[in-house]
């Protein structure tokens, strides 16, 4: 009980709601929100509460204190998305469909815990799965949308691809290895050439998730289509458990053909990151914009894993958090916008701070903090994966990723700029936000700023992480 | 040797069944044959799991498991598939694939 | 010993009361500050005769007889390193003490002056005040104890002679030429500094006392080849005189003198005649023992540079009809001529006669040009015009003017006894010794002064009646009591035995007329004058005929020989045109165009790539795919490869 | 706990209470009494650093405290000052004082203008206390980043692209550095042992050669592109050009200055082996940058665009004599950034002023104003006049320590160099009186400029406290060449350490 | 040739062929039933290499569930006698680059890996009762765990599915 807290009490969360929904007037579905909220709350908090290590199911699945951690930053994420959505699922159009969408989203939520936990690939691709096919029916959930429903169909469509390209590298794992559970496997991975091929397949798969280049072309797409709670779900926390078990993965399963990996990275690191930012230089929609800097910085992330280190592998964790700050602040302010106004482009955010300046503000500090720029979390965090980076020698890659903060700067500068220097004609009028976005957004703001200078966050991280050497 | 067939020929079975449903899935216009591609893909990597754990590793039912999960995976996301096929169709009156391109660049 | 402290004061006053009046001027009422300005400078003057009596007459001598370097006070300014740094301080001895005196007395002569000059002017406060800073700066250039000091002032007083020149900052013509004489000057500066530069390291001090005395090391590092077959020391000694001979408007770096007289007439009084253009005289004069001990080519520049710059500017002299350029040109050809004294000049005893020479012209010649300047303002005062033509007869109007500038133009045609004579004849009689050419030249030179000299004093107070708006009248109490005292020094300077004070290696001599000198000179200048008599006594044609006879040259000669015009060939087009336009065009275009060259290929990097974005799915899936596959291969069979 | 820390957090409680407050009259007097504040404090700090000194105090570095911040990394907050960064912060807190005050017509936002003001502040007065190369670079980062708003939001002109471009460079210059900083972490324990951000101990390893010779470049430039190393100054001319009064002035005046210091402070003075064999490259584009500013000075006709140009000269004079290696070029050095700081600061506060009140700064399309605004044109002058290099005000002082300092360097190569670099002073003659001249003097061409009005007593407090501080160096500048030298013994033990006969 | 290579054969050339009829063939229905036939014939392949159980789970969730699945939204989204438009060649040319490439590469690789010396498997078919215990089993080699998350991600692709399909009440 102690070892598998997390997810079972995300189940019981789950069956708990399902109940209640069971229970409540068609009329009053929005009832719900507040339990919901309430009930992850305490699930987070709860999950804080340090949890007894331990590997149950024979290897099946596992628990460390590392794990938990990870477990806890995602519920972070997950409640602080909860509370943005709220002004979202209070629309007339969704207030049916709420409980649903919460069961959908903690659901996935389940699946990454066990996909973080899992001891074997079998448990990883459920926990893959679980986390994915839920998604793409929340994607397409604006049933009145046709972009919804064609996000939808992006996502299911290339999940299906890539869990398929995936499964043949798994596949291929298992037949050369005999097993497919992790600690069994790891000695045996030798870097033959139909390893080389298995892991590349699994490696293709799991970009998808990170959305990495060239894996990554649904992510625009799909998250322009999908309401905005969905996408900045999808760019936080559905990204951060992919890159989390990869790197457990890499670390723990593929450590002896580390060389291998560092370079396929390698590449895909200069690929994602350049690529990303080359697109994300255009975008008019905040939320393609948004999707794009997410490529970039999952690019951003991997240079910590490709460091190899316990470093590399605190950073990546680290960076995750901050990210996931960063980003839902960003999404947020897009999403009361959006919920409000309607309006998702740039050229509409002209002259927003004159209207409504703490929305701005907010939006500027989660964008600088994306940017790394100091004092803001986001600047330790980069800092951090440049130092890994730097710390296996890897310098050149590191002076192109660092050519690429300064692509991305400037971006993150048109927002600001739209927000801040120019002036419009037709502004978006004043509004006032809703108490739980205020909170939402507040919650982000602390953790922008408050993450980077309270070192003990980053030393906690590091005193449970790993690395190869 | 399993029993006169070789392990290689499965697993080349499998792989052109693979790549097969991958051609199809690039190829085809109508979203529920692509559908059919991802079993197709699905189904050559179930292959490939029985025939190496019957051939080589026969001591556990590592890939035959594996193989029944797939199986229930793709059922699951068979479903949710179609159901957003559906949804399409109620909306625009076609599953094109081609004409699935509102957002772009 | 006497201490000699409270010379510090000489310089501090002026410092003070440029401070106030910069600071409060405005407050006051404009006389008052003028007031003080003169009763400072008063202080001062009195100061630096008292200066000169103890150090002349009460100190004792050294064992050698030489009068002594005296350093009064030194105060460590600022370090460079441990062996370079500037100290302020005040030096004496005989060429410092008898700078003194001229700059104090010329100073308060045309403070007194410019009371009257200056009365009704809109800043009044401001001209004392400039005054101040100007007469601060020449003071502390004077008494400088090392070279970098006298550098540091060398820039205030062309900063301050920058000033004044553009007092009537509303008048364009001023404003240029402030800028000209500022500009060319700190173009010379830099040579300054250069030599200064070679100067410290070669020798590794700035002190002049070090630099000078028998143990210089200016005597034994430096010497080997450096640079074009001249030694390093001779090379630094060049660089010097180059700010020397910007200062002193010696060719080619003369042309902002004449501009120079848009600023105030007493300006031009005390600035551009009797002291800052000395500046470059008295700098090579400080280093003399350098210049003849090691570096006796950059000697033979200055003599070559002085005796050129006088006969060049003596005769554009002679065309000119600004009364105001004539002088100015004169004192270039006077300060020629006190150059090439220097050049000629030996070291120690009779051989050092043009260094002695070359004091003493500076000495009288600061009394007579601030007479003959002081003098044209009184006539510009009176007639409001600078142009010699639209005057004429003036000598009724004008009497005591009149009188004054007879007794400067007699004194610089080197007519005897007045001062001039004095000098003149002991430089040309240096030349003698060293090189016959020169010594006509410098002949010629003294013909030619008498001449324009004395073209200009007819056609101003003789010639033709001119009819004026008003009637042209004496200028106030202030002013003529100026001219007066300054003709009286005039008249008596020639006799003071100068060399006993001045010489070049500090040990007093006798100087002694050589008549076979001083006749052909007095002769010459005689001539000059006869010639003058004759052509512009009266109104004739003679100038005219003579004028056409020469034709080019002395259209050339009217245009200044066109100097003026090749700088601002060389500043505006080629400098501005062709150097500073293309910077800033290759700036704008090329540094700039480069990194927006780079902002444009990323973007267009941006827009070209956007087509694998084209929504639809199956493309994606074939990057993805494709993607896959391409690494597969890759890593199989390129990268183990 | 170091009353250093104070630097940082008056800023910081200055911004909070500027965030309080409702009325545009309130933000300005919190501003100006935080950095009120910081400039007594500056003042204080100078007197009890000449203080400690005179006492006997020799130690390298004074009023240190140092915390541990992150401990796995070895991340310290490690400040402290020598004589150098108390020069530097003395600088600061002067240009920025005056800065609020050239800044008082700001109608525009106020509050967030001058939040952005002290941040920028704060960052630059971090920077100059860190000894800690992490921190050092977070200062850095926060002091350029506040400028992107500064110059869009109240900027003039092409603001949103000189902003873009400002900053991107400069970020582009952080990049590297960035990538400097690394190198140096991880190669500070060449023995083994703990990893080290902390500055002064790095200095007092033996870094390997060749990754001194990778990473030199990447510091000098990247420091560089701030300090406006030729041709990475572009941004300059654009920058100061758009920004308002006060940005202009603490850019030019004191940000600038980051690139200066870092260039000493962390890449020279940390790679010394790789600064005396690459030195010459940066020399020559040192030298290029010292006539090329002066030259593309010549030809403007944008005050601001002038004084930009004019900044690109000094500061690379700045760069110059930091790569001479001697004690004396390097005093002059940071003399010039002081000098230049507060000197180009004056400049911009007086061009702002005459902008706010001409509406122009074409200078063709003025002229005369001496006689309208008598006090402004008055100060206008002056600084002219240190900008060329006036006896009687700082930057005579720093040039011919500069001057002196680059001409004992043994090698013709240098000597040729300085001789080029000097020459400048005569073509900053020509602009500056060309501006002179132009701008103030000769008849008002304008008959609308009849009417408008001096100096308000907000301007004259800016411009008499530059002044002050220009004509204080300038007077007299031992005290502060006593003070500079103390902080150049460890950096010249080090050159001289790596060639013998650099003095 | 024993009976289990003929078989293989035919397996093989049934699942190849209908395979590539699936993705080919113009007649939408018909290609949902060639993609029965390969199921069939996947399930034939299990049935061969004695995994009874599993070839009956292919036969009847696979070939029994999802086809029908399948055909179900056929007909209720396409016109049965509608022939679909054959894809373009543009479409056409680089799959079947990327496609061959992959095809060829990953079958070399294939080959080219030494699997050991083939274990002489029973041939007895899989008891059933063993892949009971293994499903309820929590000790390695134990699917218990997996068999409860599975069915919260079938709970939660119908919950998905029904709010996607269920029709608004307007």
């Amino acid at each position: 009980m102690q070892i598998m807290r997390h997810e079972l009490l995300l189940i019981v969360i789950t069956v708990i709601l399902l109940i209640v929904e069971i229970f409540l007037p068609n009329t009053g579905k929005h009832k719900i929100i507040l339990p919901a909220i309430l009930l992850m709350a305490a699930v987070t908090i709860i999950g804080f509460i340090p949890a007894t290590p331990g590997i149950l199911f024979g290897g099946m699945y596992q628990s460390t204190p590392f794990t938990v951690l990870l477990k806890n930053i995602l519920n972070l994420g997950v409640l602080i998305v909860f509370i943005q959505s709220v002004d979202w699922l209070k629309q007339d159009q969704n207030r049916e469909k709420v409980s649903e969408y919460f069961l959908l989203i903690l659901s996935t939520l389940i699946g990454m815990n066990f996909m973080i936990s899992s001891g074997d690939f079998l448990m990883f691709y459920l926990g893959l799965e679980l986390a994915t096919i839920p998604i793409a029916a929340l994607a397409a959930y604006e049933r009145f949308k046709e972009k919804s429903a064609e996000a939808g169909v992006k996502l299911i469509f290339t999940s299906a691809l890539s869990s398929g390209i995936l499964l043949y590298g798994l596949s291929m794992v298992y037949g050369t290895t005999g097993t497919l559970y992790f600690s069994d496997i790891a000695p045996l991975i030798n870097g033959a050439p139909l390893q080389v091929l298995a892991f590349i397949f699994f490696f293709a798969g799991m970009a998808f998730k990170i959305s990495l280049v060239p894996f990554h072309l649904w992510t625009a797409d799909v998250y322009e289509g999908a309401p905005v709670n969905v996408a900045s779900y999808l760019s936080v926390i559905s990204k951060g458990a992919a890159v989390f078990i990869f790197t457990i993965i890499l670390y723990t399963v593929f450590y002896k053909i580390a060389e291998l990996w560092s370079e396929v990275l390698y590449i895909i690191i200069i690929l994602t990151i350049t690529i990303g930012n080359l697109f994300a230089m255009r975008q008019q929609n905040l939320k393609r914009f948004l999707a794009f800097s997410s490529i970039a910085q999952a690019g951003f992330i991997l240079l910590g894993i490709i460091g190899q280190s316990q470093l590399g592998m605190t950073t990546v964790v680290y960076f995750v958090l901050v990210y996931i700050f960063s980003n839902l602040g960003a999404f947020g302010v897009v999403s009361i916008i959006s919920n409000r106004t309607g309006k998702e482009t740039m050229d509409d955010y002209d002259g927003l701070y004159r209207t409504n300046p703490n929305l701005s503000l907010v939006m500027m500090l989660s964008l600088f903090s994306l940017a790394g720029i100091p004092p803001l979390a986001g600047f330790f965090g980069k800092f951090f994966l440049f130092t890994a980076a730097a710390e296996k020698g890897y310098y050149i890659l590191v002076l192109i990723a660092l050519i690429n903060t300064i692509i991305s700067l400037y971006y993150y500068l048109l927002v600001i700029k739209a927000m801040l220097l120019n002036n419009s004609d037709r502004p978006i009028g004043y509004f006032k936000s809703d108490l739980y976005t205020r909170i939402g957004l507040i919650m982000c703001v602390i953790g922008i700023v408050v993450v980077g200078f309270t070192s003990s966050v980053y030393e906690m991280i590091f005193n449970l992480g790993f690395g190869l050497y | 040797m399993f029993e006169g067939v070789p392990l290689t020929w499965f697993l080349i079975t499998g792989t052109i069944m693979f790549f097969i449903g991958i051609y199809g899935f690039l190829v085809r216009k109508n979203l529920i044959t692509i559908l059919m591609s991802t079993e197709l893909i699905l189904n050559s990597v179930n292959i490939n799991f029985v025939a190496f754990n019957k051939i080589l590793y026969p001591d556990h039912l590592e890939g035959m498991f594996f193989t029944i999960f797939i199986i229930a995976v793709a059922a699951a996301e068979a479903s949710v598939a179609i159901a957003i096929i559906i949804n399409i169709y109620r909306r625009l009156v076609n599953i094109d694939v081609e004409k699935m391109n509102e957002m772009k660049y | 010993m006497i201490d000699f402290s409270y010379t510090a004061l000489i310089l501090l006053i002026p410092l003070v009361i440029f401070v106030l009046s910069g600071l409060f001027g405005n407050r006051f009422k404009p006389l008052v500050s003028g007031i003080i300005g003169t009763a400072g400078l008063f202080v001062i003057w009195v100061l630096s005769l008292v200066t000169a009596y103890q150090y002349f007459f009460l100190t004792e001598k050294a064992a050698d007889g030489t009068f002594q370097e005296l350093l009064a006070v030194n105060i460590r300014w600022l370090t460079f390193s441990d062996k370079l740094h500037i100290d302020m301080g005040v030096l004496l001895d005989p060429i410092s003490i008898m700078m003194l005196l001229v700059v104090t007395t010329v100073s308060f002569m045309v403070h007194i002056y410019s009371i009257g000059y200056m009365h009704g002017e809109k800043g009044f406060m401001r001209f004392f005040s400039f005054l101040s800073l100007f007469s601060f700066s020449m003071l502390g250039l004077v008494v400088a104890t090392n070279i970098f000091q006298m550098y540091i002032f060398w820039e205030l007083v062309g900063v301050s002679s920058y000033l004044l020149i553009g007092f009537y900052y509303t008048r364009d013509s001023a404003v240029a030429a402030s800028k000209k004489a500022f500009i060319v000057t700190r173009f010379a500066d830099l040579g300054f500094l250069v030599g200064i530069l070679i100067l410290s390291y070669t020798t590794g001090t700035f002190d002049f006392i070090t630099l000078t005395g028998d143990e210089s090391p200016a005597f034994t590092s430096g010497q080997g080849i450096w640079f074009m077959g001249l030694s390093t020391m001779t090379w630094s000694m060049i660089f010097v005189f180059i700010g020397g001979a910007g200062k002193s408007a010696m060719f080619p770096l003369h042309i902002w003198l004449p501009d120079a007289m848009e600023g105030p007439t007493p300006v031009s009084a005390l600035i551009h005649a009797a002291t800052m253009v000395v500046a470059g005289v008295y700098l090579v004069a400080r280093l003399f023992p350098i210049y003849t001990t090691t570096a006796p080519v950059a000697l033979d520049v200055v003599m070559y540079v002085g005796a050129f710059s006088s006969v060049f500017a003596a005769i554009i002299a002679c065309t000119q009809y600004d009364i105001k350029r004539v002088l100015a040109y004169s004192t270039m050809s006077q300060i020629g001529m006190m150059m090439f004294a220097l050049g000629v000049s030996g070291d120690g005893g009779h051989e050092g006669l043009g260094f002695m020479a070359s004091m003493f012209h500076l000495f009288t010649h600061a009394f007579f040009k601030s007479l003959l300047f002081l003098a044209a303002g009184a006539i510009i005062h009176a007639v409001h015009t600078n142009v010699m033509n639209e005057m004429g007869g003036l000598r009724k109007y004008l009497p005591i003017t009149h009188a004054t500038f007879l007794i400067a133009c007699l004194s610089i045609s080197g007519i005897p006894p007045l001062s001039g004579f004095f000098s003149k004849d002991e430089i040309l009689a240096a030349g003698y010794e060293k090189s016959l050419l020169l010594y006509w030249v410098e002949m010629i030179v003294s013909g030619l002064t008498a001449f324009y000299m004395f073209r200009l004093y007819y056609s101003i107070f003789w010639g033709k009646a001119t009819q004026y708006h008003h009637t042209p009248h004496e200028a106030p109490k202030t002013m003529t009591v100026t001219l007066i005292i300054l003709a009286v020094i005039t008249l008596l300077a020639g006799f003071i035995p100068f060399s006993h004070f001045v010489s070049s290696d500090r040990i007093p001599f006798a100087a002694h007329l050589d008549l076979s000198i001083a006749l052909p000179a007095v002769l010459v200048g005689l001539t000059g004058f006869f010639v003058a008599t004759l052509f512009y006594r009266k109104e004739t044609t003679i100038p005219g005929q003579i004028f056409n006879f020469l034709g080019g040259f002395s259209r050339a000669a009217y245009h200044k020989f066109y100097i003026d015009e090749f700088y601002l060939f060389v500043t505006k087009k080629i400098i501005f045109n062709y150097i500073s336009r293309p910077i800033a065009w290759f700036d704008r275009h090329i540094v700039d165009g480069a990194m927006n060259g780079l902002s444009y290929v990323t973007n267009e990097a941006s827009f070209r790539i956007r087509r694998f974005q084209s929504g639809q799915l199956q493309q994606y899936a074939l990057v993805f795919v494709s993607g896959a596959i391409f690494l597969t291969l890759f890593f199989l069979y390129l990268w183990t490869h | 706990m170091s009353f250093l820390t104070l630097f940082i957090i008056i800023p910081a409680l200055t911004v909070i209470g500027i965030l309080l407050c409702k009325k545009h009259m309130q933000v300005k007097w919190t501003a100006v009494v935080g950095m009120g504040l910081q400039l007594i404090l500056a003042i204080g700090l100078i007197f009890l650093f000449l203080a400690e000194r005179r006492s006997g105090n020799m130690d390298e570095i004074l009023f240190i405290q140092d915390n541990v911040w992150y401990q796995t990394l070895n991340i310290h907050f490690f400040i402290g000052v020598d004589g150098v960064s108390v020069a530097m912060i003395g600088l600061t807190a002067l240009v920025v004082f005056a800065g609020i005050f050239a800044s008082w017509d700001i109608a525009d936002l106020p509050r967030e203008f001058f939040t952005s003001l002290i941040l920028l502040a704060s960052g630059v007065f971090g920077f100059f206390i860190s000894l800690d190369l992490f921190t050092m670079f977070l200062f850095y980062e926060l002091a350029v980043i506040p400028m992107y708003l500064l110059i869009g939001i109240w900027g003039s002109g092409p603001r949103h692209y000189s902003a873009m471009k400002l900053t991107l460079m400069l970020m582009g210059g952080s990049a590297l550095i960035l990538l400097g900083i690394l190198g140096l972490y991880f190669n500070s324990a060449p023995d083994g042992g703990p990893l080290t951000f902390d500055l002064i101990q790095i200095s007092k390893i033996q870094i390997p050669v060749d990754a001194q010779l990778f990473f030199f470049p990447l510091l000098f430039v990247g420091f560089g592109v701030l300090g406006a190393l030729f041709p990475f100054h572009t941004w300059s001319p654009d920058g100061h050009a758009s920004a308002p009064t006060a940005v202009s002035m603490l850019h030019a005046g004191v940000l600038m200055k980051l690139g200066g210091y870092g260039c000493y402070r962390v890449a020279v003075f940390l790679l010394p082996e790789a600064a005396h064999q690459l030195g010459w490259i940066f020399l020559i584009l040192a030298t290029i940058g010292v006539i090329y500013g002066a030259l593309g000075a010549v030809w403007q006709k944008d005050l601001k665009y002038i004084n930009a140009y004019s900044s690109v000269s000094h500061c690379a004079l700045v760069l110059f004599a930091i790569l001479i290696f001697n004690e004396t070029a390097m005093n002059g050095a940071i003399m010039q950034m002081i000098s230049h700081g507060i000197m180009t600061a004056l400049f911009f506060a007086l061009i702002g002023m005459i902008y706010g009140r001409t509406h122009t700064r074409y200078i063709n399309e003025m002229g005369g104003l001496m006689k309208v605004m008598p006090f402004l044109a008055v100060a206008y002058v002056i600084a002219g006049l240190a900008s060329l290099g006036l006896p009687g005000f700082s930057g005579f002082v720093a040039e011919m320590t500069i001057f002196v300092g680059a001409f004992q360097k043994i090698g013709t190569f240098y000597r040729v160099a300085t001789i080029i670099a000097a020459s400048s002073i005569v073509v900053t003659a020509v602009y500056i009186l060309r501006v002179v001249g132009i701008l103030l003097l000769g008849k008002i061409t304008n008959p609308e400029y009849e009417t408008i009005t001096d100096a308000k007593w907000y301007d004259k407090i800016s411009v008499v406290a530059l002044i002050f501080g220009i004509t204080l160096i300038g007077l007299a500048p031992l005290w502060l060449s006593d003070m500079i030298t103390g902080g150049l013994g460890p950096i010249m033990q080090k050159l001289l350490a790596v060639a013998p006969i650099l003095n | 040739m024993t009976t289990n290579q003929l078989m293989f054969a035919i397996f093989s050339a049934v699942i190849i062929v209908f395979s590539i009829l699936t993705v080919t063939s113009r007649r939408i229905l018909r290609a949902a039933t060639f993609l029965l036939f390969v199921l069939v014939a996947t399930g034939g392949m299990y049935f061969l290499l004695r995994f009874n159980f599993l070839a009956a789970i292919q036969l009847t969730l696979y070939a029994g569930g999802i086809v029908v699945l399948i055909i179900f939204s056929i007909l209720l989204t396409s016109h049965i006698s509608e022939k679909m438009e054959a894809p373009g060649w543009k479409k056409i040319i680089p799959a079947l680059i990327a496609v061959l490439a992959g095809a060829v590469i990953t079958i070399s690789t294939i080959l080219q890996y030494p699997f050991p010396q083939q274990v002489m498997a029973d041939s007895e078919r899989t008891d059933i009762r063993m892949i009971a215990r293994s499903l309820i089993s929590t000790e390695k080699y134990g699917y218990a765990l997996p068999f409860e998350v599975i069915s919260i991600l079938l709970l939660a692709a119908m919950v998905g599915a029904i709010i996607l399909a269920k029709k608004r009440k307007d």
